[in-house]
């Protein structure tokens, strides 16, 4: 796996983006997973549709969004809603497929996106986290749900410090429907070293599809459970060229996937309102 | 709620900030990260209110402000982060390190916090949701009460509803009786205008009562919601403003930078808010050809008939 | 009182255009208790604002509406929404003043419009009426609830056959504050041959007004308990010619207040369209 | 809720009645008094569906016809009657006589019942409202649960979700996909659409996805939500469609003399929606002359742009 052909992140975008399927309609944050949606339209899912929480359903992407207000997130949008009724058709299982990140993630695919406690506790953590957002909903209401976590020393734990969104609670059957949630739980954990899926049965995570050069003992060193690997474990093709462009279509200034160091190799206003402009299509 | 509807409630920032914006009073804002009111939460910074406890959904960068300037006790919401940016650097030193002062903290998720808004607008005491079950939201935050549904028996969580002192919500256009239209997503917006006691618009342009007739169906929030009307074009930036300007996302790169310092932050905050006599000042520091140049790019992609 | 200078709906119009207050909000139904609305406006309450369940807020009539979900309902409104969107609105408390009718009051002001038992019950009964529609709410959650009906035999009973919309319940202290109810009751009931209030202590249905030409006895029979009559009886101004002329102005072509006789005596839609338009001021 | 969301799910009107209308089933429709699904209405009639549950708001015209015609088993409502021209003469005679057949009455009042279609929007299995305390609403209807709030023990009112098996919602505007867009006020129709297992679209015109696109803040119901688009251009005669053609004043005065005698009803029945092959040949025998002048006269005060 060749860390100059592309980045952790361009990867993790391919490999999410082909969990969409066509005519299904995404919940999707802004950055990654939003790259990923838009890459996977251009391939097998042309005709998926994207809803944001500000209450944007349906947009015709011309120009990448920074965040779910964004008024580039209502670029030509089929229709323009409401938050509040975003999340209650969200309820009403009209959302196929969400994607989520989180800091920490547990063997159930439970998710924790508000504090790392480290020495202390929720009230005085060693890390604030930004909280739920919409991600609890998303857990809690979807149908499938999309998890992008990095797969980095400490984000795998066998409990979460605080535990956000749900994925499959303490793993007992029938744990998700005793609680009263709706969705099915988590379906896929894309990293960027490997994929992971749910036991049907006892919902533990599993390792099911690694990448290209890398090991299964490193995948399991970073994983803080003592991880099962699926019989057929698969291996992922690396991102083709055609791949690859697409991601980097989405984000032309790079400021996605480039963040700050991106942002700073822009001369100014001039040249993001060019290139936007210039990537928009319109 | 307003106690009368005059023909004009329009005044200054100054005023409806004065009049409705007490030190100890609860606050929410419109918008969702676009459609900010980010000059009225300046205002608030200027006129030093104190102790404000802010019930919202995702508003990180009113609130990043609002807690690195010390006008915060208490936040009830959803999310304080910058998505793709990062975390909030004044939330995560008060949190973790009680800079400038600690503020308590009391999570929902954001349909959770929603449902508390549709509540307070219909001036219902609680509403059902299926979010937050069987999590540590729940067992960190008592107001969430699961219960057995009484039609069907199955578990379903109860929130209370919201009924914040003050709402502010920035739209594209009001008239001075104070029908506000809005184009684009509408976030909370609807709901956090009649679950607040009063409720202050601010808007990028004041037209005429036949305008806002000749397209009913875009307003918003009625007259009857409004207490205050308020006229403060750019009052979103850096945020968006559908129709009118684009997110200034180098900007708000450039504050995320400053804010992880305290000493940088509090130059950001002398230089933008505290040495700007006013929303007019902070306008002219920005400059007026970038404002121009967001506004040209916006309405590239998005313009509004009429 | 001379029947032929003016009819009874036309009398109970105005009485009840004098109940409206400059700058409120009213909530007022298709029918006389518009044309009341419209009357109110020509004269005190230039700035009185009209709201319809349908979700229409504020209107400009140019046209007389037939039904509250007429598209001319909508004509120039200051704000189109819904119908639970309205109804909230009310429960809100921002909606000052509405207007009710019914076909039975009793002593406390409580109304129904769902069915006249006569020798029978609600399952099988006499006549069926209407339902609530909105009426309950009105009644349940508006400030002030003027009511209009005529004075009839067996309209004014001690106890209605079903109680529809709540008045003073059974007018102990603080009954409707018990029962959850939010706003403050009936302060009105407008008939063809006075208006009755309520005593603020017992909330018993008291003569106020006496309509010129009337006797004290002759309402007297036809209130089904033993009425009481106001120290100081009023007598109500005749209607002037000023305010007779916005009545008929507000309902050109008298479908509203002359029924399906005046209906009749239209050549045809050609003619009913020609009397809306040149009426319309558009 | 759809299956599954095709690029078109335009049909013609009887392809939508007898896939989603079955006999047995409950039905909701859109409208309030003004853009009524009477086209659909007649064609339930013509396809002999029989022991429909409605659950609707106040929906007089379409029940009056449906309940004439004996169709109905069970109404589940707030209003059924003519406001200024009276009360609904079908209606009478089934409850007060059972003739064509006795329907059974489960009353609400009108926020009632349009919480009962927020609920269901929403699915959550219940609402709570301050309508209906104290009267004898609660006392024969035993659906409407008194409790006292878990927050502050004030006594308030729960109704349950409505789940009706179709919606039928005539709007101005849609796409194939589904998309459709209102004008003027919006009734329950947006929780109707969202509440029902199936929802069918009716509108005056189909338009291209990009002229939907134009306008998103006018949406009402997003195409998820609808199973089949049908183009019934006068589908709400008489009544009024906002901004395409006012209401029929003198027809629906006609047809409510006849109604009041059963011999005339089932005579208008047979002539205007029995013998009428569809609404083509009910247009035709209301006079598309006649439709063109309500269309002039609705224009001339409700123009809706683009």
């Amino acid at each position: 796996m060749s860390e100059t052909r592309y980045t952790k992140s361009e990867l993790m975008a391919i490999m999410t983006a082909k969990e969409f399927r066509d005519w299904e309609v995404a919940f999707v944050g802004i950055g990654i997973p939003l790259v990923a949606g838009i890459t996977a339209k251009r391939f097998h899912a042309p005709n998926l549709n994207i809803v944001y929480e500000s209450g944007c359903i349906g947009p015709q992407k011309y120009r990448v969004d920074f965040n779910v207000g964004d008024s580039s997130a209502a670029d030509g949008a089929l229709c323009l809603t409401s938050e509040w009724r975003v999340f209650s058709d969200m309820q009403c299982g009209y959302y196929d497929v969400g994607v989520l990140g989180a800091a920490q993630i547990d063997k159930y695919g439970n998710l924790n996106t508000t504090a790392i406690f480290g020495e202390q506790d929720y009230y005085s953590p060693k890390v604030r986290l930004p909280g739920s957002g919409g991600g609890n909903d998303i857990g809690s209401n979807i149908g499938r749900v999309v998890v992008m976590v990095r797969l980095e020393p400490l984000r795998f734990v066998e409990k979460v410090d605080y535990l956000t969104t749900p994925g499959f609670l303490d793993g007992s059957p029938g744990a998700r429907k005793k609680a009263g949630l709706l969705g099915s739980g988590p379906v896929a954990v894309v990293t960027d070293k490997a994929l992971f899926r749910f036991d049907p049965q006892t919902h533990e995570m599993y390792l099911d599809t690694i990448y290209p050069g890398v090991a299964v003992e490193e995948v399991k060193s970073l994983v803080g459970w003592d991880l099962k690997v699926a019989a057929g474990l698969k291996t992922a093709p690396e991102p083709t060229a055609e791949e690859l462009a697409a991601v980097r279509a989405a984000d032309p200034a790079n400021l996605i996937m480039g963040g700050a160091a991106a942002r700073k190799s822009l001369a100014g206003l001039d040249e993001y309102i060019e290139i936007t402009i210039k990537n928009s299509g319109k | 709620m307003t106690e009368s509807n005059y023909a004009s409630k329009q005044m200054t920032l100054q005023e409806a900030i004065k009049k409705y914006v007490q030190s100890g009073c609860s606050i929410t804002f419109g918008g969702f990260i676009g459609r900010d009111c980010v000059a009225a939460a300046h205002e608030i910074i200027r006129q030093g209110i104190r102790d404000l406890t802010v019930i919202d959904d995702s508003k990180t960068d009113v609130m990043d402000l609002l807690v690195g300037a010390g006008c915060v006790k208490r936040w009830e919401g959803a999310y304080l982060g910058y998505g793709a940016i990062g975390l909030a650097p004044n939330i995560r030193r008060s949190v973790e390190k009680g800079v400038p002062l600690k503020i308590e903290l009391e999570d929902w998720s954001n349909a959770g916090i929603s449902m508390r808004f549709l509540a307070g607008s219909l001036n219902v005491p609680f509403m059902a949701t299926r979010s937050m079950l069987g999590t540590d939201i729940i067992k960190y935050n008592e107001r969430v009460k699961v219960i057995n549904d009484p039609y069907e028996g199955e578990p379903v969580a109860l929130v209370p509803a919201a009924r914040p002192d003050v709402a502010i919500i920035h739209v594209q256009r009001a008239d001075v009786m104070g029908n506000a239209q809005v184009w684009g997503f509408t976030g909370n917006d609807e709901n956090k205008a009649r679950a607040a006691r009063h409720t202050i618009i601010t808007c990028e342009e004041i037209v005429s009562t036949d305008e806002i007739r000749r397209q009913g169906n875009l307003t918003l929030i009625p007259f009857y919601c409004v207490d205050a009307v308020v006229q403060v074009p750019f009052g979103c930036h850096p945020q968006s403003c559908y129709g009118y300007y684009a997110y200034d996302v180098l900007f708000c790169g450039d504050y995320h930078e400053a804010a992880k310092d305290r000493d940088k932050f509090l130059k950001w905050l002398d230089h933008y808010v505290l040495s700007s006599e006013d929303h007019l000042a902070y306008c002219a520091k920005v400059g007026w050809d970038r404002l121009q140049k967001l506004m040209g790019m916006e309405r590239r992609f998005n313009r509004i008939p009429g």
